[in-house]
């Protein structure tokens, strides 16, 4: 965006570059300063929309990398987020342990336990392997309803992080904690995805035979693929227990996985901005439903008090259905095609 | 290129006009309670008609005028079962002093509230949970807690027991929910059973989305149960009983119902498997309610609706508006109309102890340590497709008080 | 690591290789070699066994018995990203490239085993992993050069003609450094243009790569100007080696071909 | 041991009720190959239609199920015709997920029909209890046993000796191959999903008939699509052992784990014999394995 026709790049290093021009280096740092003071001039319900969607952002670019980049689609990522919070939960309360040791521990945990979970993929593709993580999904989260240390139905309550005396208990100061890590795993991911092991990984989803040829281990990476996803998952879910204050087995249900499928769809796959794109699209749909919903039952007495959840989810299956039918690329394309013309500008091609 | 320009600007638009919406407040002045209910999911059941009450009531008081002319708007949001919805809903208003209670119909999402309203003592409604009678905080049950009202039907068994003339324990078995309402009954419930001689069987938890019973229903059988309680929100409790009888248990075990349990329309659907089944209940069911005058006027004039589609869960919500009025009233008196906040909304709850819910429920028993809503039962039965009354108003025991909490 | 054979080393031995499919013998009871830097091709009529051979040699079928030595390595129980690794590469009948990638990652992705940085520094990308992404974009930019593809370096290559994928292929089959180049007929489907420039290419990596070829084929025009040797099956069997010009006259090699008379027609589909 | 042949006499009524779904599900896969989640939803559908037309529209019970069938051949059809049909062509999985996007769109309706309260079928059909060698079972059951029995030998004799039967199983083996028969891939397609519609309709009546219109109903999709993956996508006689097995696993394995492990057993089995049947056989018990040509 904004690369004005005209300016060609005179190293590799510069041709790799995500910030190119200077103009680019100012318009990131102006905005992210803005950004970073959200907390002081916005309302607070925008503060905590924006908590929420940033959590959700870093659980659908750990999917995004494991079904968008390795092509292997996961419904597990609910019940990965749900391992991650009762981790760090469990790490916090029962051992002790900072929110600051707790988090990266849980992130690998569930990386961790993300090798178990992905181990299907070494014998199944396609939907045999989707299907069998909607398995995985249930199996742990009826192991976490049924253990001991996870509180079982009554789950956990969650403190707030804390440094030093300073405790980060409302959502203007979890932003300051969600924000830079979001940030810092949206990086992450980004170069991952550019470098050795993300060619590794889209060369497993777009040709399994060639990528063998081509000395790539299938198993390794499928697996490194569910490991780097679940970390993700397991930080999302960490943060998300601390932001709630509280892990319970219905905070994460299947059909939370399958909006975060459905966010992917609609940004795209395969596209680090598509989890941008997908993640506020849906969620501010499903917000606008949500707000509209009362009076929607004041306007139309026959849909009765209900229409919110139902028209939700018909809304969400219906833009689900248009993408996959009509822009199976998702609005990542679209962006796409919107910077080319623009970066063409004046020229008319 | 300018083609795909405009698309993008229209939908920059549409969020922008989305995020108006967001930060836009209900009109200065009235008060606000916001219900975070599910419509559609587990507990709908319970918590559609029980919305409908406390709606139709408030509304009914701000026709009248309101409480010296405050009114109380309802705000109704349903968080599909959905902890993530109904914290986002709730965020929304946190900030908006005119909210000055919310009610709750699911435990996680009431868990995820009490970190967030206690500081600010924001008044909370919620169905039954001892914890909160346990921990007194800003957490108000609708009636009885689910410890006192099990603790109640023990003592109902027990009298049972000894009028059919049998000899040694009754045996009681719990089948419920497999999460945290399922399991809250026993949590003094437990202790008061078995101080009490009866023979608590091991409980049959199954999960939300189950449809069929046989394997919990046999096993009880075949553990020799002679009471069964049965937990959830009806249908729940319909469909249990539809696969006993399917398995011809009802004459062996006696069933009792929780009180979100069947309610005419249950009734209505499976008669022949319903017959016979107690259900204890904080709230009238069944011709009562048919002819309570208050739920008739509220349903025919308020909610416009012909009384054969009436639901008595109706009558647990119009309960709530009571105290919530009740509250409001008492604070208005306190402190005058404007200076209505939440703090003080809090404060008079924990002063409504002894307000009449003209019949619809025993008197409030909110005071300084009793977050419970009610202290009285009534025990109904299922008899020829009608549910009707066994017993007047009971005490219910305290049971809460005999677990060992945390 | 490519440059180093000299002519008279054995870089690939066959031995009495036999493969089946339930009861369908595929390979049977073959033996060949391949030697110094020689241009190999294996040629034979449709279903002779040919492309089941290549798979034999990078790994995607375990033969029943027998063996296949890379430089005196036994090779034939590995797994194909591990004979991948040893430095043997193929090209594919059917194109077989990561469509969802641009021509140039395709090119730095079979760099893949060259590479030694995993996913922690690669997220990081500044330091290491950037100097390693840089160095090895050279590499794969000269092979952009050679192949003459500079034109469409970014394009992803779903959207090249049929031709183009082909020399991506190949591309990305050089960029492996290999020291044995497995090319599962790199002419089919061309028109006589795009032949004679594939012909070219091929000429060029065995001449100014020095790589070890096995080019399956079974375009005889084609082999006759630019194998150095033959090596002819049919029904999985060997029935004739040699210099190509040798290789034709050879009395069964006629008869296999005129048994499917149409083949030299239709070889150009 | 009464306990145990009970407990496996209903898991296997209620495998029977599983293996109707699955049928559903197997029947788009074989000819279309597209693995199909909404058929949860036209289960559900079927079964409200079904009870719409007996108890609101007061119609004799015959004249109820054509209704139903009706109802829900048209709805099948329409979700070919707008969402299967513009993705021919498309990968596969594409076509999966806008299944599953189907899915959530009906579910959403469907709740917003039901609001939180359940519809049942128990005045119309018969009630009470049989004794099958001894053990009481529901008649309910062994009704909806008896219809899924019929459904499969229906099926079975549909695609044996049909003329469109064998038509279906021809496109299942190579479009193009079909196609160049004089079969018309597109109308097959159409007439899959108008079928597979039907029989998901049935299998709704008869699970609802056992199970009532209750929220999760839809749900128990997910359950049919494990039992066609367990029994292997393309075959029916697959479906209906698979079917068996988990109602039974089920059943047995909640009877004598739950008392152990705490409860919950009934939910997971499904999934942990899916996890192990992918595994050890990855194409299901009566799949057919594919060799994958390079």
């Amino acid at each position: 965006m904004w690369r004005p026709c005209g300016v060609f790049d005179a190293t590799y290093e510069k041709d790799m570059a995500i910030v190119r021009t200077s103009r680019h280096w100012i318009a990131l740092i102006v905005s992210l300063v803005i950004f970073f003071f959200i907390p002081l001039y916005g309302s607070y319900y925008i503060v905590s929309f924006i908590n929420t969607l940033a959590i959700t952002i870093i659980a659908v670019l750990g999917l995004q990398i494991v079904s968008g980049y390795c092509g292997q689609i996961s419904f597990g990522q609910a019940a990965f987020m749900a391992l991650g919070g009762y981790t760090s939960a469990v790490l916090t309360q029962k051992f002790g342990l900072s929110f600051w040791v707790a988090m990266p521990l849980a992130g690998i945990f569930t990386g961790l336990y993300g090798l178990i979970g992905g181990a299907p993929s070494m014998r199944i593709k396609g939907f045999y392997l989707a299907i069998a993580t909607i398995a995985i999904h249930f199996v742990t989260l009826w192991l976490l309803l049924h253990l001991e240390i996870t509180g079982k139905s009554v789950g956990l309550t969650v403190d707030s992080p804390q440094i030093g005396s300073f405790v980060f208990d409302t959502d203007e100061r979890m932003f300051y904690i969600i924000m830079p890590i979001m940030i810092l795993m949206t990086y992450a991911a980004r170069n991952l995805v550019r470098t050795r092991v993300g060619r590794a990984f889209v060369a497993v989803r777009d040709n399994d035979l060639a990528a063998q040829v081509m000395g790539i281990n299938l198993y390794y990476y499928k697996l490194l693929a569910f490991f780097v996803s679940c970390f993700y998952a397991g930080i999302a879910g960490s943060l998300y227990a601390h932001l709630t204050m509280v892990c319970h087995p219905e905070q994460f249900t299947l059909l939370h996985a399958l909006w975060y499928i459905g966010m992917l769809i609609v940004g795209g796959l395969g596209s680090i901005p598509g989890v941008f794109f997908g993640v506020v699209f849906i969620r501010v749909m499903d917000e606008i439903v949500l707000i509209a919903s009362p009076y929607l039952a004041d306007w139309f007495p026959w849909l009765g008090m209900a229409p919110a959840a139902g028209l939700g989810l018909t809304a969400f299956g219906v833009v689900l259905a248009v993408f996959l039918i009509k822009e199976p690329r998702g609005l990542a394309h679209r962006w796409e095609i919107l910077k080319a013309s623009s970066r063409l500008y004046p020229f008319a091609y | 290129m300018r083609n795909h320009s405009i698309r993008w600007l229209v939908v920059l638009a549409l969020v922008i006009f989305g995020m108006g919406v967001f930060t836009s407040t209900a009109p200065a002045k009235d008060i606000i309670f916001m219900d975070l209910s599910d419509y559609t999911g587990p507990v709908a059941g319970l918590a559609l008609p029980g919305s409908m009450g406390t709606e139709d009531y408030l509304k009914y008081i701000n026709n009248k005028g309101g409480v010296e002319g405050l009114k109380i708007k309802y705000m109704g949001i349903d968080t599909r079962y959905d902890v993530a919805r109904a914290i986002s809903a709730f965020k929304r208003q946190r900030r908006n002093k005119q909210v000055v209670a919310v009610g709750i119909v699911s435990t996680p999402v009431g868990k995820m509230m009490q970190a967030l309203t206690k500081k600010e003592k924001l008044v909370v409604h919620v169905p039954g949970d001892g914890e909160f009678q346990a921990h007194p905080g800003n957490f108000f049950t609708w009636g009885p807690v689910y410890q006192d009202a099990f603790a109640a039907t023990i003592d109902w068994i027990m009298d049972d027991w000894e009028k059919k003339g049998e000899s040694g324990k009754p045996k009681v078995a719990v089948l419920s929910w497999d999460n945290a309402y399922g399991r809250e009954m026993l949590r003094g419930g437990k202790e008061y059973a078995e101080m009490k001689g009866a023979q608590l069987l091991p409980s049959e938890l199954f999960p939300t989305g189950t449809l069929k019973h046989d394997v919990y229903l046999t096993r009880l059988d075949k553990a020799g149960a002679n009471y069964v309680y049965v937990g959830g929100v009806d249908p729940v409790q319909t469909n249990v009983m539809r696969d006993a009888t399917a398995l011809g248990l009802t004459e062996k075990i006696q069933f009792i119902s929780d009180y979100w349990g069947p309610t005419a329309l249950g009734i209505s659907l499976h008669p022949k498997a319903l017959e016979g089944m107690v259900v204890v209940s904080f709230f009238l069911r069944g011709q009562e309610a048919f002819d309570h005058p208050l739920l008739k006027e509220l349903w025919t004039t308020v909610r416009k609706q012909p009384m054969d589609k009436f639901n008595e869960g109706y009558g647990i919500g119009v309960g709530a508006g009571i105290n919530l009025v009740g509250a409001v009233t008492d604070t208005v008196k306190r402190v005058g109309k404007n200076k209505v906040t939440r703090e003080e909304v809090h404060n008079s709850y924990l002063r409504l102890t002894g307000l009449d819910r003209q019949g619809l429920a025993g008197r409030c028993t909110y005071s300084p340590t009793r977050r419970a809503g009610a202290d009285v039962v009534k025990f109904y039965k299922v008899t020829g497709g009608k549910i009707v009354p066994i017993t007047d108003w009971v005490q219910t025991p305290d049971a809460v008080s005999m677990h060992k909490w945390k | 690591m490519n440059t180093s054979n000299s002519a008279a080393d054995k870089i690939l031995e066959v031995k009495s290789l036999n493969l089946s499919f339930g009861g369908l013998k595929a390979l049977d009871d073959l033996d060949f070699q391949v030697m110094g830097r020689e241009l190999l091709a294996i040629i034979g009529p449709n279903g002779a066994g040919k492309t089941s051979l290549l798979n034999c040699i990078n790994g995607f079928y375990r033969p029943q018995s027998g063996t296949i030595q890379f430089h005196g390595k036994a090779i034939h129980p590995l797994q194909p990203h591990t004979i991948a690794k040893l430095g043997v590469s193929r090209t594919f009948q059917n194109i077989e490239l990561y469509t969802g990638l641009n021509v140039l990652e395709n090119l730095m992705a079979a760099r893949h085993i060259h590479m030694k940085r995993g996913a922690f520094l690669g997220s990081i990308f500044f330091g290491p992993a950037r100097r390693e992404e840089i160095r090895h974009r050279e590499v794969v930019e000269d092979i952009i050069d050679f192949l003459e593809l500079e034109p469409v370096r970014k394009q992803v290559v779903g959207t090249l003609s049929y031709g183009v994928r082909k020399r991506v292929e190949l591309g990305r089959a050089l960029a492996m450094d290999p020291r044995l180049l497995l090319l599962d007929e790199p002419m089919a489907g061309m028109n006589l243009e795009e032949k004679e420039d594939m012909a070219r290419f091929i000429l060029d990596v065995a001449e100014l790569r020095k790589i070890p070829m096995i080019i399956v084929e079974h375009d005889m025009d084609v082999i006759m100007d630019i194998a150095d040797r033959a090596v002819v099956l049919d029904f999985g069997s060997k029935i004739a080696e040699g210099s190509p010009a040798e290789v034709v006259e050879n009395s069964r090699v006629i008869q296999a071909y005129l048994g499917e008379e149409d083949e030299f027609e239709t070889s150009s589909q | 041991m009464t306990n145990f042949l009970q407990l496996l006499l209903l898991g296997l009524l209620e495998g029977g009720l599983y293996a109707m779904v699955a049928a559903a599900v197997v029947l788009v896969y074989k000819s279309t190959h597209v693995v199909s989640l909404a058929h949860g939803q036209l289960m559900a559908y079927g079964a409200l239609a079904f009870w719409f037309a007996l108890s609101v529209l007061k119609l004799p019970f015959i004249l109820a199920l054509v209704v139903a069938l009706i109802f829900l051949a048209i709805t099948g059809w329409f979700i070919e015709r707008l969402a299967m049909r513009p993705l021919i062509g498309q990968p596969l999985f594409a076509a999966f997920l806008t299944t599953f996007a189907v899915f959530l769109m009906g579910d959403g309706i469907f709740q917003l029909i039901l609001k939180g309260e359940s519809n049942s079928f128990a005045k119309y059909l018969p009630g009470g209890m049989t004794s099958v060698i001894g053990v009481p079972l529901p008649t309910t059951q062994l009704v909806s046993f008896g219809v899924c029995l019929a459904l499969f030998s229906g099926l079975a004799i549909f695609f044996r000796r049909t003329k469109f039967g064998l038509g279906m199983r021809a496109t299942a083996e190579d479009h193009q191959l079909a196609q160049s028969t004089g079969i018309t891939v597109r109308a097959i397609f159409s007439s899959i999903w108008i079928l597979s519609a039907m029989v998901a309709t049935i299998a709704g009546i008869a699970l609802a008939n056992v199970m009532d219109i209750y929220f999760p109903l839809p749900y128990v999709g997910i359950k049919g699509l494990i039992v066609a993956l367990v029994g292997g996508l393309e075959s029916l006689p697959g479906a209906l052992l698979a079917g068996l097995i988990l109602g039974i696993l089920e059943n047995i394995s909640a009877g004598y784990l739950d008392p152990i492990v705490g409860g919950g057993v009934k939910e997971v089995a499904a999934y942990v014999l899916l996890l192990f049947i992918l595994l050890v056989k990855p194409y299901g018990l009566l799949g057919l394995v594919r060799i994958e040509r390079i």
